[in-house]
């Protein structure tokens, strides 16, 4: 296969790194006027059916193995990296509505939270904070890392697994915005309630 | 490939085995096992065995504070925030028995109820959620990255910005500062002029005419310094004693050998 | 490009591994009788013209950059450093009394030498070693260098200015000349104060 020097040249880059380059970073060491994004999805697809996959994720771009080897290469999880029932519960309640705060956390799973949960999450790198809310008290608000995305293989948090489902049931919502809609069911549920989510992106 | 799929279990109430009373004991032997009162609602919700918006709410009840009892009745210590949740499941029994009354400034009990409902299916949701993506593919686990990055070799190279000034007074400011490291104060020989007194009154007596101060000096050729100091002290001794008006002083010109001669009348008075 | 299921194995395995892999460990993971060493080839061969290159390193295999893209993972970085107080006072004490052992810059400084001072120093390329002395225990000595001369524009070391240019220069006002002269005192001693005392005479 005969590749442009552009391509050699993003090839090598991404495949040197471990971690996720963005399109930008990349487009940096190509002459200007470049389509790197282009080019990207051509590497992209050249890379498709072979055993190592070039990904798009957290919004930019790495490579990995592919999925269907993880039986060959499966490994245990470090023991640092298993987290308690707890701490996966909280992991997927702020990834689910982020920006969330601890008391809101606390109020999803109807127990205060464990001090060590969140500065396990923390220590995962998996979870951030992400500044203080204009309410009374100005509580922290927490939400999810590149890191995080990066580790699930998610693209952005929109990719979270079943977030639409979640989303549409309502099961997202603040109690009283969720009640409001159980007793006066409205007829565009898209509509109320953005998600936090977009304060990512 | 894998199949998130089979994780999936978004009614919860398949694979959940349903609870009887043999099952409520065992519950309550696991409390340790439980996070808080909700987490037993949504166990007590399930063995209802239908979807968690169908629930009977009156019938959680029941089955919570039936669990709250045999509970107590086993003496098993119980954190406050499940008697409370009792407290208020009891509360909202008696106004979802009681006919409603519009003009109550009670809650609205279906409204109570509804909330409960929510929050157990919210519970239930998030957990869902958790076993998805906890069993979906890992870095790490399931998928890896480069196993031996090439990172960017940074060669530096380093510039220093140094003057001949700068040298300079580094080493200025060294020797000035060993010199004073090596400061050794010794004790100058002094001759006092308290001495310088005594040798004088002792001397001046002797001397009828006028006598240059020289000659009352004493010698030490061995020792400058004190011989140094000899001469300052029988200065300052003259001078003493010509205050006090036992001596005249004579000094014929501008650095020039001072004399002195004792005062007649004290001489005679001193003697 | 289809790749056998086996290739795309080899190139995951080899991807993944933190370290170059054996032709033997790469066998392992394929069923018996396959033959590794032709895969490879042709792994190796696919990825011949590529911006990276799958090699084989002293008999085992790893990815690597194309040689000719290697540049992209350099960075010609020219910092500009300060040298410590403690550093520019060995600087001058070594041009000051050079040629001069380790030993005597302490025993000049008062203090033991930093271990990183001597290296820094001979990093800026102003100092160099002169040779061993001949004295028991041969310690290296230290002098300038030509760099030094040509950086502080000095046609030779004894064009360094001297102590007595020191006090001229106003470098030495703070110092009282009286104790100055313990440290030189062959220096200006016919000059000194003569004590008022003399008057007399």
């Amino acid at each position: 296969m005969v590749q442009s020097e552009n391509m050699r040249i993003l090839e090598a880059l991404i495949f040197a790194s471990d971690k996720p380059l963005s399109t930008v970073a990349l487009g940096e060491h190509l002459s200007e006027g470049t389509d790197v994004e282009a080019l990207l999805e051509e590497l992209r697809q050249s890379y498709e059916h072979r055993g190592v996959n070039l990904v798009n994720v957290a919004g930019k771009w790495m490579f990995q193995t592919a999925p269907d080897l993880a039986f060959l290469l499966r490994k245990e999880l470090e023991e640092e990296r298993r987290l308690s029932k707890a701490a996966i519960e909280t992991l997927a309640i702020i990834a689910y509505h982020q920006p969330v705060t601890r008391a809101e956390v606390e109020d999803i799973r109807g127990v205060s939270m464990n001090k060590g949960t969140l500065d396990v999450l923390l220590e995962t790198g998996w979870v951030r904070p992400l500044g203080r809310r204009r309410t009374p008290g100005r509580p922290m608000t927490y939400g999810t890392s590149e890191a995080f995305l990066v580790n699930f293989g998610l693209n952005s948090i929109k990719d979270l697994p079943g977030l639409k489902e979640l989303k549409a049931a309502g099961l997202l919502d603040n109690v009283n915005v969720a009640l409001l809609n159980l007793v006066n069911p409205q007829e565009d549920i898209e509509e109320q309630g953005e998600l936090p989510v977009e304060n990512l992106s | 490939m894998n199949d998130p799929d089979k994780q999936h279990n978004d009614n919860g109430d398949q694979n959940t085995a349903p609870y009887d009373k043999g099952e409520a004991d065992n519950l309550i032997l696991n409390i340790d096992g439980f996070e808080g009162p909700l987490d037993i609602l949504l166990t007590l919700a399930r063995s209802q065995k239908v979807d968690l918006k169908q629930i009977s709410i009156l019938q959680l009840v029941e089955q919570y504070l039936s669990f709250i009892k045999q509970a107590r009745h086993l003496r098993l210590e119980l954190a406050a925030d499940y008697l409370v949740m009792a407290a208020w499941l009891a509360f909202l029994k008696s106004l979802l028995l009681l006919p409603e009354d519009n003009n109550s400034e009670e809650p609205n009990a279906e409204e109570l109820a509804a909330r409960l409902t929510f929050q157990l299916q919210r519970l239930e949701a998030i957990r869902n959620a958790a076993a998805t993506l906890m069993s979906s593919d890992q870095l790490g686990r399931d998928f890896f990255v480069r196993g031996a990055p090439e990172t960017t070799k940074i060669n530096k190279t380093f510039t220093y910005e140094l003057s001949l000034y700068e040298i300079m007074k580094a080493y200025a400011d060294h020797s000035a500062r060993m010199a004073v490291g090596e400061v050794n104060l010794e004790r100058r020989p002094v001759y006092t002029i308290e001495k310088a007194i005594e040798r004088l009154e002792r001397l001046v007596g002797s001397a009828i005419d006028w006598t240059a101060l020289e000659s009352f000096l004493p010698h030490f050729p061995e020792d400058q310094a004190l011989q140094k100091s000899a001469r300052a002290s029988i200065f300052s001794a003259t001078l003493e004693l010509a205050k006090q008006g036992k001596v005249n002083l004579v000094q014929k010109q501008t650095f020039g050998p001072v004399f002195l001669k004792i005062k007649k009348g004290d001489h005679n008075g001193a003697v």
